[in-house]
């Protein structure tokens, strides 16, 4: 009795906490659209006829389900068992991840590996492979280019965001995620700002996000690397897009936000969770809000930003927190809070050095006539580019990549899967 | 048969089934994608060798970075790839040359005083005595540094050569 | 579970099956991309035997990791020069296959 | 008390299934309808031409190589930052030592304009 309560107690919360990411995507689906047609002006889901729920809560499933009845069309040509596995290899990849995330204290965990973060590092190392498999099995020219463009932005943007992750892990001492959250009595925000930006900025990028979309622009390259799929094997792929939005927003939370930490967890363990998720769920939509207002980025903008920009002011955030952190206690100031106060201030000089250089670069290349720096644009884009401004900012040249010149228009609809909300859409407009 | 050497022989044969397949597959794509699998099978190895660092380094570095550079590279040159057959330079000879080495590896270790058991228990911590060690000059502070020398080689010398001219 | 239930010898012989694997990829095929491969999974049989003694005959196990990260540098250097010379020799003998690379013949 | 890399191996079978079911659900329930057609290679519904895989140029390349130099510190930086509360200044300055020795072949092929999209 004993043996078989050890042996299965750990095999139920594995099954809870991999099937936890895929039931809130299901939500996190429906908040997505929801939000971002709101900021678009538009309505999103809605349950004109339907019995999909209050404003059409319900939508996900049924999309779902009907996904899930559409056949499953293999190319001629393609690779047959590597264009099957690839969708399998991704969304096993995503969930595979939340192993060593600390959802609250103690048990809310399958395990608390000491290398917890370098884990979640490696596996989401993975996730180009089969974003390589799938764009090269399809034997599609479509799906070629968005592996090039996923495999040269994945990577590179791993970079950066593995430089920034190490800033927490260091003003912790170790790699644990749970240790990090207990280490937290001030969220790693305060103390390293520039370590969360450079973090947030290429999680962006690593999960696919507006302006960061390149590799399955849908009005470019119809949908990048998964072209060539339909039926459950598209929905795979897009299952995993959206895991990899939560784990990214969890992660951010656990590094940065002090993860499951929040008022009155000591007394109710259970609050632990709720505490991590509400986190998670303002950063999630953070993204989303990203996503509705910023246009697409070009390819080389998008490695210009990363090798130019990111990548070197990750290693100076790096330098400047190791340094100024010991710099401290060397001269013997040991407590928590002068390291505290010595950290805010190395951050605001580097925000200040920062400023600095941005301006004076604009203020060069303006001089040499080019409007706006190519590898800031994510940055500084004013005017044409306006990052902010929402609808009349679609419009973005095409990218050079595919030699035609045209405009594109609306990001929003996903092609394949969004049918039922544009007629949703259509119907409440005809109302 | 207790369930670590049952787990030990599936994971060995996994990575020598995949690292036979990379050097016999027909195309080199796929000979790519059995090195991926070849490198899971090692890593997990790894996992029962109670090194989860080395583990996960072997995904980071071997599979999230060796082998996509290779995949890259086979793509970009897949138009001279021979992608149906790929001709084999005296299979017989090579064949006979490596089983001879295995043969003679594996008599060796047999016959040596090899322990049974882990002599010392698993240290806890032991990572961040590696880390210390690794900027320790009694440790190993100059293969660290001449690591950054070599990856500075590594980055400048690899970009003049695939640069286009 | 764990080390504790497999011999030493096991380890080693697994990386003497994958190093001979290599060695035989080495020897046995043209293409250069396969034969930067080959090499890699010989490292890697390396670094196994590496880690296998340093969990059976070392306290601190410290001296097998070290060696270990460095070689999978050094491996990972190798690669990327590697790669970069067959991207060289492909745009300009257009090929990558050993046998038909011929610059430094007179 | 199950083993935790046990635990580990439990959790990654079963995020394998979480990936293989659905695929599998829909193989068993989807119509399958052959049609030449139907498996025609995708490219916005005209007949595809040419052939099937494009060369790319190697700039996409060039990237991957700086990556993986960049990897490779990364791997390096983690022992050390776990240990970073233990270390003295001067272990600290001599790892500052080897981040900075890549940023500087960073701004190097920066200014080499070797990362610059031809």
């Amino acid at each position: 009795m004993d043996v078989m309560s050890d042996l299965w107690l750990p095999i139920v919360r594995s099954l809870g906490i991999a099937l936890f990411p895929v039931v809130a995507v299901v939500f996190l689906i429906w908040v997505a659209r929801k939000v971002i047609a709101r900021m678009q002006d538009r309505l999103g889901p809605t349950n004109a006829g339907t019995p999909a729920g209050p404003d059409a809560i319900f939508q996900t499933v049924a999309d779902a389900i009907k996904i899930l009845t559409k056949e499953l069309v293999i190319p001629e040509g393609a690779d047959r068992t590597v264009f099957i596995a690839a969708p399998m290899l991704v969304t096993a990849v995503a969930v595979a991840v939340w192993a060593v995330i600390p959802l609250g204290p103690g048990e809310f965990q399958v395990v608390d590996l000491e290398i917890g973060a370098f884990y979640v590092v490696a596996m989401s190392s993975l996730a180009p492979f089969a974003m390589i498999m799938a764009g090269w099995s399809s034997r599609n020219k479509y799906a070629e280019v968005g592996a090039f463009r996923a495999v040269s932005q994945i990577i590179g943007y791993e970079i950066p965001q593995t430089l920034a992750l190490l800033v927490p892990v260091l003003l912790t001492g170790s790699l644990s995620l749970q240790k990090i959250i207990e280490a937290q009595r001030v969220p790693y925000i305060v103390l390293a700002p520039f370590a969360a930006l450079v973090y947030f900025l290429a999680t962006m990028a690593e999960v696919n996000r507006l302006p960061f979309e390149l590799a399955e622009a849908d009005s470019e390259i119809v949908a990048g690397y998964f072209t060539e799929y339909s039926g459950m094997m598209f929905g795979s792929f897009y299952l995993a897009e959206f895991i990899n939005n939560l784990t990214a927003s969890v992660l951010f939370s656990i590094l940065f936000l002090g993860g499951w930490r929040g008022p009155g967890v000591d007394a109710v363990p259970l609050l632990g969770p709720v505490w991590l998720l509400v986190k998670a769920f303002l950063v999630f939509n953070f993204l989303n809000v990203f996503w509705a207002a910023m246009p697409r980025l070009r390819i080389d903008q998008v490695l210009a930003f990363n090798w130019k920009f990111l990548v070197p002011l990750a290693l100076l955030v790096l330098l400047t927190t190791a340094l100024v952190d010991k710099l401290i206690v060397y001269l013997g100031y040991t407590t928590d809070g002068m390291r505290a106060v010595g950290l805010i201030l190395a951050n605001l000089v580097l925000g200040v050095g920062l400023v600095g250089y941005l301006y004076a670069l604009g203020r060069r290349r303006k001089r040499a006539g080019v409007s706006v720096p190519e590898e800031f644009l994510p940055l500084l884009s004013s005017g044409s580019h306006g990052a902010l401004r929402m609808r009349s900012a679609d419009v973005v040249p095409l990218s050079r990549h595919n030699g035609t010149s045209g405009m594109r228009y609306s990001r929003d609809e996903r092609g394949k899967s969004s049918t039922v909300e544009l007629q949703a859409n259509h119907i409440s407009k005809g109302e | 048969m207790p369930i670590g050497q049952i787990a030990f022989l599936g994971f060995a044969v996994v990575s020598v089934i995949a690292a036979l397949r990379v050097v016999t597959s027909r195309r080199v794509f796929h000979a790519a994608l059995w090195l991926i699998v070849a490198f899971f099978g090692v890593a997990a190895v790894y996992m029962l060798l109670e090194s989860p660092f080395m583990a996960a380094i072997q995904i980071f570095l071997y599979i999230g970075g060796v082998a996509v550079l290779t995949v890259i590279a086979i793509m970009v040159t897949k138009g001279v790839m021979r992608e149906d057959r790929r001709i084999l330079n005296r299979p017989v000879a090579a064949g006979v040359v490596s089983l001879a080495l295995f043969v003679t590896m594996t008599w060796m270790i047999i016959q040596l005083p090899l322990p049974e058991e882990p002599v010392f228990p698993v240290v806890e911590g032991s990572l961040s005595l590696l880390g210390a060690a690794l900027v320790d000059p009694k440790g190993y502070l100059l293969p660290f540094e001449v690591v950054s020398v070599m990856l500075l080689a590594v980055l400048v010398v690899s970009l003049y050569l695939g640069k286009e001219r | 579970m764990g080390a504790s239930s497999v011999p030493l010898a096991w380890y080693l012989i697994l990386g003497s099956a994958l190093f001979c694997i290599g060695v035989y990829g080495v020897l046995a095929t043209r293409n250069l991309v396969v034969i930067i491969m080959s090499i890699e999974l010989m490292l890697n049989a390396v670094v196994l035997d590496l880690v296998a003694f340093a969990r059976f005959i070392e306290p601190a196990r410290v001296t097998g990791k070290a060696f270990g990260i460095i070689l999978y540098a050094t491996a990972a250097a190798e690669a990327a020069l590697g790669l970069a010379l067959v991207i060289s020799i492909w745009r300009t003998e257009n090929t990558v296959e050993v046998e038909e690379i011929d610059v430094l013949k007179g | 008390m199950l083993h935790p890399y046990a635990q580990l191996g439990i959790f990654l079978l079963i995020a394998t299934v979480i990936g293989v079911a659905p695929i599998a659900l829909a193989w068993l329930v989807s119509p399958k309808k052959q049609n030449p057609r139907k498996s025609q290679i995708y490219e916005s519904g005209n007949p595809p031409f040419g052939e099937a895989w494009i060369e790319f140029k190697p700039q996409y390349y060039l990237y991957g190589l700086a990556f993986l130099a960049f990897d490779v510190e990364a791997a390096f930086l983690f022992p050390w930052a776990l240990a970073y509360n233990k270390l003295p200044l001067f272990a600290v300055v001599e790892a500052a030592l080897f981040i900075a020795l890549l940023g500087v072949g960073l701004i190097y092929v920066w200014r080499k304009g070797w990362l610059t999209w031809m």
